[in-house]
Formats: structure tokens, sequence, C-alpha cells
């Protein structure tokens, strides 16, 4: 009985972790965005800074008709945006919080968020093919082409990271970021793997979770000007909103995995043992708030690419440079 | 060892595995009778999930996830984009609808595959029973596929290939239409 | 072969017949990148687009019909709707021909304050452009801060005439007493109100400085020029055989702008540069409409220095009869070449008006040069053609 | 061409002393094109063409002048059913006018040519071989107008509906919102102000 109560506790704290997350990364780019384009942004919505806002968009979405086109795949358009959120959800399982605040340390947790998220692409492919939509079609297979085109770089920025860390668990990753690198005198070093010759590695992995996050710059799948909303033409109300959940959602997990890979996850110098488990999820949350913010900043100020200079940028760019770290990780790992 | 009907229905893996069992199976029948071949696809992706499924529940989750990565993740992405970019009418395509003289051979072969397959997992296992979740380290796997398997792993990875091929075999035009 | 094959291989034939490459595609008419209500029929073969009919007229009003049964006085209200993003520049060309026509001059404050209105209408037009054509390229931001001093523009506008996008303020030898001016019962011509000059060339201030925001922002962005330079180029002869005028044109190489080469107002009495640029891309046409807000307030300056005082209406007949004759009048507006010819056969009200508007000679481009174009880059270029539906329909 | 306006001139009849800039202009551009006659008037240059040399007549005007503005035309009718008539129906020879403008991209130089065009067979050679920008402008004219354009393979409408009946642009063609509730016509034109005697100081009230 004790696993079933665990696992039950578990979920529900997965998930309200995931939609906290996510309305705060809402309410984060609604105020951040408004203020770059001077602007107030949400106000009234909740009595103060209109901090309500994105519930009550939530809300607003939730009585809205779900409408589905009269040509659709009305199972597969249904199914749809279920898979694309299950495939985001499912990533904050592996995340450590703490030493010991993982819902679940995989032995290969890496490759685990690796074959996870990406699932999303066959729910986009899905939307885009079931609306019946032209603009969905070309929507759903620009997003499919960039998500494979990403994908390989960012597979090689985390195999550098699992070369130097030699694991694939997120945990053991974190741990090997947190150990003694060098001393200075009786003063002992731990730095994370950005600071260890992963800088290369780290600028990759942050461009390609972009745009697997299909955000501006590399908005083509959803490009409002050219295919209007792209694979999320058609959707409206609940289904609507499970996309736009599961965006931000994988906008804060892929930034949770970038932080647990480059920058030392939960871990910051001088916590250690229970602390870490106390202070973890809000060091990690810091770190997570960078990134997310990162992300959020270059939407507001950046144009999008064109699709083949999309392409063009992530095979003759990224992934050349991604197996260049690789190899310059693995010397260094031999070499000391 | 033995086991009586009712002792096997007493174990929660047993129902586990009925549970993901019974849609892979429904969505591996599905796949090779659905009319759309996007569905078909779709169904193949069930069906290679619920196999995923197995194989964690047996402890490979390395083996697992690759299923996912690997086969749903990749081949099948590339599959169906290959087939939206070319061919992916809305609901029923009666080029895949195949005569029963066609039908009737390819079930009969699917059987015999099946008892191949089976006679020769239980010729080869019997009765030894495989401890429930106890992962196997994916260390040991590394070194064993890039020891003694590491050519059989190369040619496996020629699956991507064949999916590409496949792709275009199947975006190309039939000679009686025009070329393009 | 049983007929049962047969039917199956026609039934096989029938759908390879239909898996062509080749999709259509409905672009509009409500579509976010067609500014209004352009539809584009583009047939295209993935991203590339192979052919592309443009459909227009869902937003024509007749005006040209509408112009024969109307006196000279009521076609002013009809004509700064044509392009309404810079309403006031529409009138301009109109009032200057039927003065000609009719043998009336204005004076020159009016003139003046119809140059100070024509650029002030430039600035906006131009400030639309800058604003919406990042936001066609997914960058939202410019969009915001453009806007926002575009306000301060419509403002000064609607201070003067009394409205932010139809003024309707020009009257046959000179312009209308100004809104908020004082009493008009007094049959008296008002003046501008006071602290206009003050206020604008507060503005013109803000206008360099918004200018200079955009330069950093847009300008020297990496990744609007990887989307623009080198996209959707239109070289001179093509631009001068289809008509292509203003920015357009200029951003070819043609360096010709109707208020040097052929002056009306007092254009001649101020100094300008006219901008053009060599390259015929989506980028150098941004770039000289971004120039030209900034030689715009260079004219607005120097004409806030050199108005004279004095009456802002010419002495008119109560009723306008125009004398029989054909007159052409032509302005830069700030989209291009806007023309009117007038065909008068005596009488209050024209025999004929043709309407030169400017964006649909800009966009009779548009099958030549979407043709092979990427969807993403006959974005880029439509938006950087710069038309108002309105004026396209007329 | 004998039929032209009142206000044109024969080209060889031109040498008159007080020409003004314009009217020297047109006059050595008529005879430099070869054209029947000119007209002048309000800096207003029009070029009369034959019907059958509109074509090249064009194509050699765009020598100098490269600029291609617009192409339209007026129909000249006696009678008509809404709007302003003309002066003088009865020596009126109803026609229609095909207009071309095109202009000099270096200075103010510019001309209308002009052909006419008789009612029974209004056609007249396209210029889109020669001019991209002429396909859009035949179309309205040949929607507008019912003119046809020898050469323009794509004369759809391009404004009306593909059902339309009609040809809104001649004068024969009812305006439907007039018949159903007349114009005021001109009662409603606002009093012009009284300007010369009372102005005020104009700077004095912008300070």
């Amino acid at each position: 009985m004790n696993f079933w109560l665990l696992l039950v506790i578990e979920v529900v704290v997965m998930l309200l972790l995931v939609l906290t997350s996510s309305l705060v990364v809402i309410y984060a780019e609604l105020k951040a965005g408004s203020h770059m384009q001077s602007r107030i942004g949400p106000y009234y919505a909740g009595g103060r800074w209109g901090w309500a806002q994105p519930l009550a968009d939530g809300l607003k979405f939730l009585q809205k008709e779900d409408l589905s086109p009269t040509g659709a795949d009305k199972t597969v358009y249904g199914f749809a945006p279920y898979v694309v959120l299950m495939s985001t959800l499912a990533i904050f399982v592996v995340i450590p919080l703490g030493p010991d605040l993982v819902a679940v340390d995989l032995d290969v947790g890496v490759y685990f968020v690796l074959a996870i998220s990406s699932l999303s692409v066959l729910g986009i492919l899905m939307a885009g093919w079931s609306s019946a939509n032209k603009y969905s079609l070309m929507g759903g297979l620009r997003a499919a082409a960039q998500l494979i085109a990403y994908e390989l770089p960012l597979v090689l920025a985390v195999v550098a990271v699992v070369v130097q860390a030699g694991t694939m668990s997120l945990n053991g990753i974190v741990e090997a970021q947190n150990d003694v690198w060098f001393s200075l005198g009786s003063f002992d070093v731990a730095l994370p793997f950005v600071l260890r010759g992963q800088v290369l590695g780290f600028a990759i992995f942050m461009i390609a979770a972009v745009a697997e996050l299909s955000r501006i710059p590399f908005d083509m799948p959803i490009a409002e000007s050219e295919l209007t909303m792209g694979y999320l033409t058609e959707y409206s109300g609940i289904r609507f909103t499970m996309f736009f959940l599961g965006e931000y959602a994988s906008m804060v997990g892929l930034s949770a995995i970038a932080a647990t890979l480059f920058l030392g996850g939960y871990g910051f110098p001088g916590v250690t043992g229970t602390w870490a488990n106390i202070l973890g999820p809000g060091i990690l949350i810091g770190k997570i708030a960078v990134l997310v913010f990162l992300i959020i900043w270059i939407r507001w100020t950046w144009p999008r690419l064109r699709e083949d200079q999309l392409q063009s940028m992530a095979w003759t760019w990224l992934i050349p440079l991604a197996l260049l770290n690789i190899a310059l990780i693995a010397g260094f790992k031999v070499v000391f | 060892m033995t086991v009586s009907l009712a002792d096997w229905f007493r174990e929660a893996a047993n129902w586990a595995f009925m549970i993901i069992a019974i849609p892979t199976l429904f969505a591996g029948w599905r796949t090779v009778t659905s009319n759309n071949i996007v569905r078909a696809v779709l169904y193949l992706v069930v069906s290679l999930a619920g196999t995923a499924a197995l194989f964690i529940m047996l402890g490979a989750e390395f083996v697992g996830w690759t299923v996912v990565l690997v086969y749903i993740g990749a081949v099948i992405i590339l599959f169906l984009i290959g087939i939206m970019i070319t061919r992916a009418p809305l609901g029923v395509d009666a080029d895949l609808s195949h005569a029963r003289n066609v039908r009737t051979p390819a079930a009969v072969l699917g059987v015999l595959l099946f008892a191949v397959i089976g006679y020769a997992v239980i010729d080869a296992f019997e009765n030894s029973m495989i401890e429930p979740f106890e992962p196997t380290a994916t260390a040991d796997l590394a070194n064993l596929l890039f020891s003694r398997w590491v050519i059989p792993f190369e040619v496996v990875s020629f699956v991507l290939l064949a999916a590409l091929i496949g792709g275009i075999a199947l975006a190309r035009k039939d000679d009686n239409g025009a070329q393009r | 072969m049983t007929s049962r094959e047969m039917m199956h291989r026609s039934e096989s034939a029938v759908s390879i017949e239909l898996q062509t490459p080749d999709m259509t595609l409905n672009i509009g008419p409500q579509h976010p990148s067609t500014h209004g209500v352009l539809r584009l029929v583009a047939k295209v073969d993935g991203e590339r687009i192979r052919e592309v009919e443009p459909v227009i007229g869902y937003m024509h009003r007749g005006y040209e019909k509408l112009a024969e049964v109307r006196t000279y006085a009521q076609i002013t209200a009809l004509v700064n709707r044509i392009d309404w993003v810079s309403g006031f520049a529409s009138e301009v060309p109109f009032i200057l021909g039927v003065e000609k026509l009719m043998g009336v001059e204005a004076p020159e404050r009016a003139q003046w304050i119809r140059l100070i209105l024509s650029e002030l209408a430039r600035i906006s037009s131009h400030l639309v452009f800058i604003s919406s054509y990042p936001l066609e390229l997914g960058a939202t931001t410019p969009l915001m801060h453009s806007l926002r001093e575009r306000e301060y523009i419509l403002e000064l506008i609607e201070e003067v005439t009394g409205g932010r996008f139809h003024p309707n303020f020009n009257r046959v030898g000179g312009v209308k007493s100004a809104y908020g001016g004082g009493s008009t019962t007094k049959k008296q011509s008002m003046d501008l109100p006071a602290g206009f000059f003050k206020r604008t060339s507060e503005a013109m201030d803000r206008m360099d400085k918004i200018c200079d925001d955009i330069d950093t922002l847009v300008t020297g962005n990496e990744l609007i020029k990887m989307r623009t330079v080198g996209v959707g180029i239109i070289p001179p002869d093509k631009a001068l055989e289809f008509g292509l005028s203003g920015p357009n044109l200029r951003a070819s190489g043609v360096a010709y702008d109707l208020r040097k080469s052929d002056s009306y107002l007092t254009y001649d009495q101020v100094e300008f540069d006219v901008v053009s640029r060599p390259g015929g891309d989506c980028y150098d046409r941004y770039l000289v409409r971004l120039h030209e807000v900034r030689e715009s307030v260079k004219i607005i300056r120097q004409a806030i220095d050199m108005i004279p005082s004095g009456p802002l209406q010419a002495k008119v007949p109560r009723v306008l009869k125009a004398p029989k004759g054909h007159v052409y009048s032509r302005a830069e507006n700030p989209k291009g070449e806007f023309g009117y010819y007038i065909v008068s056969e005596g009488g209050k009200m024209p025999y004929r008006l043709k309407i030169r508007s400017t964006s649909f000679s800009n966009l009779t481009i548009l099958p030549w040069i979407l043709k092979g174009q990427l969807i993403p880059d006959l974005v880029a270029i439509m938006g950087s053609l710069d038309f108002v539906l309105g004026d396209v329909d007329r | 061409m004998t039929d032209t306006p009142e206000a044109a001139v024969d080209a060889s009849e031109t040498t008159e002393l007080e020409m003004t800039a314009a009217e020297t202009y047109a006059a050595s551009l008529t005879e430099r094109l070869g054209a029947t006659g000119y007209s002048e008037e309000f800096d207003t240059v029009r070029v009369f063409v034959e019907r059958d040399a509109w074509v090249e007549t064009i194509v050699a005007a765009s020598e100098e002048l490269p600029f291609f503005s617009w192409l339209s035309a007026i129909d000249w009718s006696k009678t008509t059913e809404v709007g302003e008539g003309v002066d003088e129906p009865e020596t009126l020879e109803e026609r229609f006018e095909v207009i071309c403008r095109l202009s000099s991209v270096e200075n103010a130089d510019g001309a209308i040519f002009v052909a006419t065009v008789p009612k029974d067979d209004a056609s007249i050679g396209s210029l889109t071989p020669h001019f991209g920008g002429a396909e859009w402008h035949e179309r309205e004219a040949h929607e507008m107008f019912d003119i046809a354009f020898e050469g323009n393979k794509n004369l759809v409408p391009l404004y009306l509906p593909d059902d339309f009946i009609g040809h809104p642009l001649l004068k024969s063609y009812p305006l439907i919102a007039r018949e159903v509730k007349p114009w005021p016509g001109d009662v409603d034109v606002e009093p012009m102000p009284d300007v010369a005697s009372d102005s005020q100081d104009a700077e004095g009230s912008d300070t």
C-alpha cells in the first residue's frame, strides 16, 4: 500500500509543480514582455499586479467551446494535445530537486528525457495532420522538421555532459558537478560543467532547446504572419490550453534540464547534506528562473528565422560544433 | 514449476502485463487493418509504446527507452513526415484496402511467425523466471554491445536508413503516373 | 485479370492522379500578413511558391463612380479614405488639382500647413510600416515602440484637423479653420491651435529618438538582415515597368521623388535629401522608409521656422464650378506617387475622376516577384511593399 | 485624328510665339513620336495617338518616359444616368478614350497618351508584353468599361465578383444607391468661410 500512496503523492505533487510553474512562467512572460514593450501588462486580475491573469486566461479557455473542423480526423485531433502535454509532463519526473528529492531516480535519466521529449513531435504532427487545414499541416511539418533537426545538436550536447560526468543519471550528473574539482590550498572548489569547458555545449543546448520549444526566433511552426497559427490554427478551448500549458511546461522542463546538466542543478557551493535537500529546490528554481528569463528576453527581442536558415544553422553549425565539443570533452577527460 | 491460473491472476505484475499487452495487440491488429495510412502509423506507435512498456516491466529500461527514442521518436516521425509531405489524405484511403487474396496469406504468415517465435522462446527459457523490478545496469549493456555485439549493433542502425528509403519509395509516383 | 483487379487498378490510378505535390494555398482574405482583405491564391510546392494570383476587390468602394456624382468639395471627404494610414496626404494632390483647374491659389500659410501635415502623415505612415514590418518577421517589440510614437503624431494631426485618420481638412483655396481655434460661427478663419509648433517640434525630437531606437533594435539586428537582405530584389527597370513608386522605387536605386522633381506646395523652399538605396531588396525598402522619417523631421523643423503668417483661405466663389478641362495632379505620398486625373466638362462635379492610387500600382508586381519564393519570404516581401488595401481597391 | 477635343491643337500649327515650357515639351514630344496631336492645359500634357499605333507609340515614348504610371479610360457619352453630363452633347461623338500616363523619373516631364476607341468596336492593343504593370490596369479598364485589350491573356474581373453584370464606370450605368434614395446634391456643401476681410494674425494665436 505504501507504494500506491507514494505514487499518488508523487503524481499530485508533480502535477501541481508543473501547473504552478507554467502559470508562473506565463505570468512572467506577460509581465516581462509588456515591460520590454513599454506597456504595463496585466494589471487588474487578482487585485495586485494582475497576478491572477494566467488563471483567468486559463478559466476563459476552459469555458470556451471545444471546436473541431468538419473534415478533421476527430480521434487523432482530440488525442494530439494530450500526447504533447504528456511528453512534457514526463520530463519533470526525473528532475532532481535535491539529493533525495526526485520522483524517480532513473539510471538512464538523461536518456529518458530525450526519448520522452521526442514524443511531442508526434503530437504536433498528429495535430497538424488531423486538423484538415493546410496551414496546420504545413505548421506540423515545419515543427517536425525543426524538432528533428535540433534534436541532434541537443542530444550531442547532452552526450558531452554524459561523457564528462560518466553517468546518465541526472542525480549522478549533479553530484559529479558538486564533487571537488581541485583545491586551492584548503579551499575546495566545485564547479558546474558550464565552467568546466562546457560553455560551447551549454550554448548549443540552449539554442537547440529554444528551437525545440518553437519559440522566437524559431517559431516557424506557428509563425503567425505566415501560417496564421500553424498546427494550432484550429484548436480552441481546453485543447488549445493543453498546447499552451505544454509549451510553458516544457520551457520550464528544458530549463530545468539545462540547469541540471550544465549549471549544477540543485547544487550550490557550500550547501551540502540535509541543507541541500532543503535549499536544493530553491537553488534549482533560481537557476531555472534565469534561463527562463533568457528565453523570454530572446522572444521579445528577435524576429523569426526562415525555415531553410534554421535548417542550415542546425546542420552546418550546431551539429559540427556539437561533435567538436564531444571530441574536446572526451579528449579532456582522457588527458586529465 | 507450474502456476495455476488463480495464482497467475493473484500477481499484480500479471495484471499490469495484461493491461499493457491487450492494447498492444489490438493496436497491432488495427495497424494492419486500418484504412488510413496515418492512422495505421499511429496504431503502430501505440503498439511500439506497449512493447517499450513491456521491456521496462522486464527491467530492461534502456532497451525500452531505446524503442521509444529510435522507433517512435525517429523512425515513425520520419515516416510520418514522409507521407504527410506527399500523400496523407484524411479519411478512408481506397488504396490501402487489400483484396482477400492478399490478406489471407498475410494472416497465415503472421500466425506462422508467431508460432515459430513462440516456440523458440518457450524452448529456450521454458519456466525460468525473470526477477521483476531489477533494472539491468546500462553499463553492462554498453560493455556487451561494444565488445561482443558491435557488428550486429551497427547493422541494426541501418534501420533508420531503411526508414528513409521507405519514405522515398512511398513518396515516388508509380510508374504509370506522371514522373516528377 | 479479374474485373475486381481492374477496378482496383483504376482506383489507384485516380489516387495517384490526386497526389500532386502542388497544393493550392489560399492566403487570405483573412490572414495576418495581408494587411486587410487581400487574398493570394498560391500554388505551392512544399514551401516554394510556383505561382501566385492576387485577388483584390474585397474593399472596392467604387470611388471613381461615386466621385462623378459628388461636388468637388464633397470628394475631398472621400479621397482621404483611400489610404487611411496617411489620410491627409491623399487629399493634397486632389485639392491641388482642383485649385489648378479653378485657377485658385491657396495662401502661402495654408500651403505650409499642408506641407507640415503631409509630412506628419508621412511620418505616421512610415511608423506604421516600421512597426508592422518587424512584426511580420516575428519581432513584436518594435511595434509597440513605434506605434507609441505615432500616437504623438496622430495627436498633432487631430489637434489641427479634428480627425486622427480622416482629416478632411483641405478646402479649395486653403485649409479649414483649425479645430479648437475659436468660434466658427463668426465666419472668420481660425488659425492653428495655440502652441502647436512647440508641440510639433517636441514630437520631432521624439521622432529622432525613436529612429535611433529602431536603428538599434531592428536595423542592426542580424536576424532581420538574414531575413531581408537579398530577399525580393526588384531591379530598377522592373520597378519602373510595374509602376512602383515612392520608397519601393527609391529602394531600387531610382531617386525619384516628386517633392524634388515636380515640386508642389512649398517643397522647393525646404532642404532635404531624397533617400535612395541601390539594393532593391526588402532591407533597402525598410531602410529608405526609416531614413525618410528623419528627412521628414528635417522638413518639418524647417517649415516651423519658415511658415509665414497670413490667411488660411483664398477668396473663392461660393458655388465651386470648374471650367472645362483635363488636369492631372500628383503628389509624393508616403507610399509613392498619388495622382488624380480630373476631367471636367464644366459644372460642380467632375465628368470623370481617375484615381492613381499608389498601393494598387505597387502591388501589380506581386505575381512577378513572388514567383519561386518561399512562403516566409512572401510575408517579408509583401510587408516590405507597404500597401494599404483601401488604397489598392479604392 | 479629327475628333480630338477642342483643346487639341494640330502638331504642325503650333509655332506660336508665347508657348509655355509644358507646351513646348508637348509639341516636341508629339513630333518625336509622330503622334497625331497634343493638348496642354493646366500643365497636363496629353498626346493623341492613333489606336493602331497605340502600343508602338507608348513603347517608343517609354524610352524617355520610363515610368509606367497608370492606364485607364474615359467614356464619352451624350447621355448620362447619373452625375455631370458633357457640356455640348449635340456635337459630341460617342467614344471611349483609353488613356495611359508615362513619366520621367528625372524631372517633371510626363504625358498622358490618349487613343480614341469607337464604342461599337471597343478594343485596343495590350501593353502587357511591354509593361508588366499594365495587366491590372487593363483588367480594371476591361471590367469597368468593357474595352478589350488584345494580347492581355488574363482579362478576368479584377475588382468585381465573377458574376457581376454590367460595367460600372460606363455613363449608362446607374448608381443603384441613387435610385433608391436621391442624393441631396450640393445642398449640404458647407459654406466657405469668409476669409480675406477679417483673418486673424496667424502667428499670434500660436505662441
